[in-house]
């Protein structure tokens, strides 16, 4: 049996497959579907300061090869994390994380500042990257001093491991990249969803109620293995990929390019089995490929000619 | 029988083409079914096209245990649809089911249930339902034109049928709320389900709550996963944006901001 | 019959499809699919300064409902186009457009004020976005002050028509849109392909030779709309809009965005008469919704509740 | 008869399923074929799924002009030739075709086709033609193992037929450039057509320049469009840059920059 498991700023996780923010709830919502206890993490659903109803209807636009959410971050706030859905998961044998967002700083502070008190909460993920709410979120996620200080803020309160998300819509991803392990960042995930747009052509109206919404899925999975592999170029903390993953070929790919675990997102929609059988899939992979560690495959592409 | 979700594959068992638009599959299970209410749904992974990338939903039409199969209505509208119409005995349909909350039981014997379109789908497994706890409802079903009239006998196993369509060709003529059951002063049912197009349900919702009589509704909605997690599929309610898929189908109308 | 003309910077379009540079050939290679005539206009592949080989195989990756491509501008240079090109692509009877590409601000001149003396060539597009040639190309595209520069330095020397191709591989392509606007653009073209890779797992190598190149096809669509939607209303010029476009119903998604024509691109290899059809599914889109000039669609969609 | 590509819905007459890898599909065109040469091939067009989102190209196997039917030969790989090794007869296949360049006739009747793995596609054809043209080549052909070996007889109504196998189970064993007649101190032809994976035509475009013998090769690239537009196909040639699927697939070896 080859070894699974990776070390991510001094985490250990029992394999490199977790499941990302917004897809995945809270994870008992999967307890039908799969053994949590055989996924390397779990990314709960955002969590903001105060509760948000996020947009109105129409939220979702299936387009080829991908989907668009214009969610918009809906959530009941950290208080009713903390009181409600904390202790119905914390006892999960897995890694809980909290994808953290907010559209100030004060905000992604607060919220950073109570999680830290999470006994069982080993790392939040900061969402400097989401397209759907007004305020705030993608600005951060694209003006590298703005990531970097919103960043810098979180890291005063939130004393455990530090992973920023960001966004894809950007000219330099690598900038946003640099900006926020500047700014105290452990671990850099990506990408957040694209920005795009969905048109009913018949009723002359936008898809969504919001127009524009996040691109996941996919379509999306090349743009995300050029940003994953560009940012181990040029940053030295590990990254978790993610993008379009729906099986353990794609998984291996971000891998190679140089992400020290993955994310599972949209494909949970479409098979809630899916996240187990990449585990099983990277490792018979690496049975085949001879490969004892699975560390060996971070950004293993071999480029020389 | 527990109540828990399950991905698998079922055997199609047997096609019945309605008429141009509607086919009703039968699935066999291969193993023995979880508890299913009717109301709950289906998500169905349509073969790998880029234009079907999710799942699609399908009320559950009817359920067999002992045979341990069950029967989705589907109405033609675009590529996923087409695709499951044009599906052969033996082929296979993967399906992750039973989700959804379901209608409530009455606590009356004077039920009506209102249909249209592919909203009729979900009502015989409902008129089955409530057959078995002997309330034999009045069953009322809008078709657009006679040719898709369909499954009558069926729904007449479980109670009176009533039926109207669009322009007359059989039955009423007209939209369901134009039906002569609901011009009288008094209504004489005490309870409605009703499922189809949005407009339809707003106007029956607003004969119930002129008449004072409970009223559930079953939504549509465009879906992702189906199961609670993406937050797609949310309906304003009483209790702030509530997910169709968990928190309904069904609501009482009560819980909803209709006018 | 409705009336599909479209008028854009003062030139007139038998109807609003037309092909997109470096997906077309130089158009005759499809004479043998379709009737040219029956084309709004033909963007013909780009030319450069002088002779380049592009990039070495392989150049292509097939993605989810996308490709990848790092052809790299491969063409015989403008001196080659002037002379034996030219000659035998002028008396089509629909517009060519010539994509003009280079790696520096002089050689984008160079080519545009030669293309400027050939009678037969109402118009140019500047290819400020290609993803694949090292030097110039993307960088132009992503500094609004670069694209800006380049477009007011072929203005000079370019009488007619200049149409301007962005790069979507920026944060904001209003921005871009704008500086290209204040540079002297005529018309704005987008979107250009997204950067992206693929891996071939299996030999743990990039399938491109070039490692990134530029993704196209139904995959982009959602992210090209919202593009098109987003310079529609930051800019007074018109529109031409491409990225996927793959049928009829596409290519109206992309006029209500705001489009007032659109390009064909990567569909031409899947089925090499598809822009034709394009073309008739637009005149019955428009018996069936009783609208009499295709004019009427451009910008059309309707964002009121 | 004119060369004229065409784009077009042709008919499964035929499949024949030659082993667990190997399927041949007979098409059926609707109208009479253009002028068809051997070498060029066929661009076609998979069901709609995400990853078969681009054609696929295959050597044209054998053209019959009286039935207007055309050959593939085709190699299980992945989803697209899965999905036509499971097409059925009566179903459709739209084609792009034909398309490329040709092999050359020619000018001695000392002719050598090689062929390994679906390389064996083009030459079936090329033989055909040569004995239209009164020339009997000899033909070897090179399979991993027995049970792969097939379409013997077919080949040898136009030649002389040798088979080597990886595994030796059938015919000489080793890769074909280990073939006895490869060993001798002169070769006994003066022209060779080979086709099949890029290390072996190497090979053999190695011993016929050591011979100084004329040498014609097939090559294989990744295509997006398959007639000339995309420019993603090109292999470097004494010419520069040249497109394989318009100045190819066939190139001979004095063209390419091998040693
Ligand atoms: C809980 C639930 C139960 C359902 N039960 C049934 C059923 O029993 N039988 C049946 O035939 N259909 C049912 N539907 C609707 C069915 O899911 C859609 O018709 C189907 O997904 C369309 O897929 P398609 O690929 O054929 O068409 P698409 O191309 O996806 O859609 C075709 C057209 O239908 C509209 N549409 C698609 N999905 C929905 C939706 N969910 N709500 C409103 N409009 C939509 C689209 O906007 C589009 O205009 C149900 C939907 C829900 C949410
Ligand atoms: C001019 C030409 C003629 C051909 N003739 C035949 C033929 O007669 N019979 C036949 O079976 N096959 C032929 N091929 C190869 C055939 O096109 C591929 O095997 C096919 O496209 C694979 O599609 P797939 O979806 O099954 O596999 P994919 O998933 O696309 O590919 C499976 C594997 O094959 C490799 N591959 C795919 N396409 C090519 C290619 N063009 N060159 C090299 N490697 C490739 C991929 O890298 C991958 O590792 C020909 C190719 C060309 C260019
Ligand atoms: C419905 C939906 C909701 C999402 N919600 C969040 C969220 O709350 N926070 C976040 O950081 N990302 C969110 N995302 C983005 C995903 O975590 C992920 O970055 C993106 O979908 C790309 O991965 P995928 O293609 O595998 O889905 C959401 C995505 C979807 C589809
Ligand atoms: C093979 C290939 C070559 C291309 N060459 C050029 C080019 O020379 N100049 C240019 O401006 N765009 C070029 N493009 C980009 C297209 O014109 C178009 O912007 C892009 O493919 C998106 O449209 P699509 O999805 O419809 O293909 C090329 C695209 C492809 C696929
Ligand atoms: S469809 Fe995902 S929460 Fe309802
Ligand atoms: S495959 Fe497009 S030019 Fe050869």
């Amino acid at each position: 049996m080859p070894d699974l498991s990776v070390h991510i700023a001094g985490m250990h996780f029992k394999n490199p497959v977790t499941t990302a923010s917004g897809t995945f709830g809270y994870g008992d919502e999967f307890l039908d579907f799969i053994d949590l206890e055989r996924l390397g993490g779990i990314f709960v659903k955002a969590v903001t300061g105060k509760n948000r109803d996020g947009n109105t209807y129409p939220r979702m636009a299936e387009t080829s090869s991908g989907m668009l959410n214009s969610v918009g971050l809906q959530n009941k706030g950290v208080d009713h994390f903390c009181r409600e859905i904390y202790p119905r998961i914390k006892n999960f044998n897995t890694h809980i994380i909290v994808n953290v967002s907010g559209s100030t700083i004060e905000e992604y502070a607060e919220v950073a500042g109570r999680i830290n008190e999470l006994e069982k909460i080993p790392a939040i993920e900061l969402n400097i990257s989401c397209p759907n709410v007004k305020l705030g979120g993608m600005a951060f996620g694209t003006v590298p001093a703005m990531a970097a200080e919103v960043t810098a803020a979180v890291r005063k309160v939130y004393k455990k491991v530090l992973m920023v998300k960001l966004s894809p819509n950007v000219t330099s991803i690598t900038d946003l990249a640099k900006a926020a392990v500047d700014g105290g960042a452990d671990v850099i995930t990506l990408i957040n969803t694209l920005l795009g747009m969905a048109i009913d052509a018949e009723r002359r109206r936008p898809v969504l109620s919001t127009i524009t919404g996040g691109l996941s899925g996919p379509a999306i999975k090349p743009i995300a293995l050029r940003m994953v592999w560009q940012v181990h170029k040029a940053v030295r903390v590990p990254i978790i990929g993610l993008g379009g993953i729906m099986n353990s070929t794609d998984a291996i790919e971000f891998m190679l390019a140089g992400a020290s675990a993955v994310q599972v997102g949209t494909a949970n929609f479409i098979d809630p089995a899916i996240s187990v059988k990449i585990v099983d899939g990277i490792a018979s992979y690496m049975e085949r490929h001879k490969i004892k560690e699975v560390s060996e495959l971070v950004g293993a592409l071999r480029t020389e000619l | 029988m527990e109540l828990k979700k399950i991905v698998q594959d079922l055997r199609v068992t047997e096609v019945n083409r309605l008429n141009k638009r509607h086919v009703v599959l039968e699935l066999l299970a291969p193993e023995k079914f979880p508890l299913i209410l009717p109301g709950q749904f289906v998500q169905a992974r349509v073969e790998d096209s880029p234009s079907t990338f999710l799942r699609r939903p399908f009320s559950i039409h009817s359920v067999d245990y002992k045979k341990n199969t069950l029967r989705l209505l589907i109405q033609i509208k675009g590529p996923g649809t087409r695709h499951l119409s044009e599906l052969q005995t033996g082929d296979h349909l993967n399906l992750i089911y039973p989700l959804g909350n379901s209608f409530s039981l009455p606590f009356t014997k004077d039920v009506l249930l209102v249909g249209g379109g592919c909203g009729v789908a979900p009502l015989l497994f409902m008129a089955q339902f409530l057959s078995q706890h002997n309330i034999r409802p009045t069953i009322l079903l809008g078709f657009r034109t006679s040719e898709e009239v369909s499954e009558i006998e069926t729904y007449s196993a479980f109670g009176k049928v009533l039926v109207m369509t669009d322009d007359g060709t059989e039955g009423e003529k007209g939209l369901v709320v134009d039906h002569s059951v609901f011009q009288r002063e008094r209504l004489e049912f005490k309870k409605i389900y009703c499922c189809g197009p949005d407009a339809m349900m707003k106007a029956v919702a607003k004969i119930a709550r002129m008449h004072k009589t409970d009223c559930e509704v079953s939504l549509e909605n465009t879906m992702a996963c189906g199961f609670g997690v993406c937050l797609c599929c949310i309906t304003p309610t009483d209790k702030g944006n509530e997910r169709v898929c968990v928190e309904g189908p069904v609501f009482n109308i009560k819980r909803l901001p209709w006018r």
